[in-house]
């Protein structure tokens, strides 16, 4: 794109009926930096900073001439306004501020719309071809809604800005926390899944044991850990039986191959003592 | 027991605003219709006319809130949250919620530039706005909607309550101008 | 500005308690004092006398809260979650209650992956398992069986009501009384 000579096309003012203003102030190619547009006092480096504070875009600058010189979203001031923007966007690119594609863009737009109102019409075809202007027309009074509205939205009260929530303690007792209940089919499922798994997984059978002698090898330790030490015929009962008599004995023998236990005899002959090894 | 106390007591504690459903079954255990619990809520509103809270409606049901007037105190209590939102983001926000379902390419069609990342993404992170679907076209762009936390956040019951778009040199309102009629979803 | 005004809104804003220092510090604008901040506090706590709720004084500070005697329907509000254990724990259990003694190593073994601490603890808290000794080995560790508390809440009196575990490469069980067979780990 080359904006100096955009700008440079010498327009003839579009007979300005509702214009309270004279004709275009900023002459540009004569002495651009002098004469800044008069409705605008910014100073030119400041521009940037103008433009992409202060303005929402190509959109709100043109919004801006416009209310500036007071008059409506009107065709017939549209020329005027599109001078004045091409005015600007000449004015950054020549002093080699970085701007926006937008307003470069919206500045090709104006450019093909003043061009393009330089063409004679062809008297036929009038109604049909649309005014170029038309169609940005609609654009700025579209957007102009949409920022009202945005102003009117911002004047709502709004939660955590203009109005807060209460919090207000419910106070209730504490209640125990209620806890899932498991049947023992899901335990029981549960375990036989993890054996499969690990069988599959070692290539070996993960053999189950003797489910009372590891019931009595947690028994014996736990009875270790309140007495210390206990005598090895006080953890058999008569009323057990053999069976009992039997898996406590393979407990034992467990816990002792486990390291879990010592069993200890003082002398020969005298009752065997069975303790926690010492730590 | 006293309704209007367990009505006073449910809409302090609960920590969302509770509708007029959810309260009725709250209390049908005292045998309460609806016409009576209405005039309860009523009769609360007025009782806290001269409160420095009040009872409000918004989309999501009744709550009690601080007065307006209290804000420059309470504000206090939030020093990291400030309320103020660019003029990018109102517009953004305004956008959807006028137009909505909307797509990006939508929003910025009618704002002329383009709609940054960071922009949505807050809307997003404060619930205001969320994705509806996405439009059948190339690249099926998001569709965005505003939420019931929205209308919440602004005091609103429903879309229609959004400020009517007016403009200084329309005679009357555009009809395709007036926000869209149904609740948000 | 009426400070009661002030002080009630901050109360009920406030996610948290507030102390007097806190208070002072958010109306120190009003150049409120202490004794006058104080004396505001008792007001307020006099007017809720006959209302729903109340302004207490707990060790955080100041907050309203709900009056006891609504409890029954403000309870209704947070209904109790029932939350569901995780498979790992469930395999832990299991493994505790077929296998014990068991040090978390040997749980680890089995299920081929790390036991946390959470679902250790988790087992402990309900008591459902706690720790019978320490295994001799480097490191000492904590050997955990089952509990009484685990049988009672399995509906159980002894281990061997636990159900057999058939595996599907198993033929048969073994025979009651039989040595036990070697393990393998």
């Amino acid at each position: 794109m080359s904006h100096p000579s955009i700008a440079e096309i010498k327009i003839p003012p579009v007979t300005p009926q509702t214009e309270n203003q004279s004709a275009p102030v900023a002459r540009l190619h004569g002495s651009p930096f002098t004469e800044l547009p008069d409705n605008l006092y910014i100073p030119p480096d400041a521009l940037q900073v103008i433009l992409e504070e202060t303005f929402e875009g190509p959109l709100d600058l043109l919004l801006y001439l416009i209310r500036k010189r007071n008059l409506d979203i009107m065709l017939v001031s549209i020329a005027e306004v599109t001078e004045q923007y091409l005015e600007y966007i000449a004015l950054m690119e020549n002093l080699k501020i970085e701007l926006a594609a937008e307003y470069l863009l919206m500045a090709a737009l104006l450019a093909e719309i003043k061009s393009r109102l330089l063409l004679p019409k062809p008297k036929e075809s009038e109604g049909e071809e649309e005014d170029p202007r038309a169609e940005l027309v609609r654009r700025l009074k579209e957007y102009e809604k949409f920022k009202q509205a945005a102003a009117e939205m911002d004047e709502l009260p709004r939660m955590l800005r203009d109005q807060f929530p209460v919090y207000v303690d419910p106070d209730l007792p504490r209640r125990p926390p209620k806890l899932p209940q498991v049947t023992v089919e899901a335990l029981a499922e549960a375990f036989r899944q993890v054996l499969q798994r690990a069988s599959q997984l070692q290539h070996h059978t993960v053999a189950r044991e003797r489910l009372s002698v590891r019931e009595r090898m947690s028994r014996i330790l736990a009875g270790l850990q309140e007495n210390g030490t206990v005598a090895f015929e006080s953890l058999f009962s008569q009323t057990e039986g053999r069976a009992g008599a039997v898996v406590t004995f393979l407990a034992l023998l467990e816990l002792c191959k486990e390291g879990l236990v010592e069993v200890l005899q003082t002398e020969p002959l005298s009752p065997l003592q069975i303790q926690l090894p010492a730590g | 027991m006293n309704l209007k106390d367990i009505v006073e007591a449910l809409l302090f504690a609960s920590p969302e605003p509770l509708t007029l459903p959810q309260l009725l079954s709250l209390v049908e255990d005292e045998g309460v219709d609806r016409p009576t619990l209405e005039k309860v809520l009523e009769e609360l509103a007025e009782d806290y006319q001269t409160r420095p809270l009040e009872l409000a409606r918004v989309a999501s049901g009744y709550r009690f809130q601080v007065r307006k007037h209290l804000a420059p105190w309470v504000s206090r209590l939030f020093p990291e949250k400030v309320g103020r939102y660019s003029r990018a983001l109102l517009e953004t926000i305004a956008i959807i919620a006028y137009r909505q379902p909307v797509t990006r390419g939508d929003i910025e069609a009618i704002r002329g530039v383009v709609v940054s990342s960071n922009i949505i993404r807050t809307l997003q992170e404060r619930e205001w706005i969320r994705v509806v679907g996405h439009k059948e076209v190339p690249g099926r762009p998001a569709l965005y909607a505003t939420t019931k936390r929205f209308l919440d956040d602004f005091n609103l019951q429903t879309l229609e309550q959004l400020p009517p778009i007016q403009l200084e040199q329309d005679e009357q309102a555009d009809p395709e101008f007036a926000p869209p009629s149904q609740t948000t979803h």
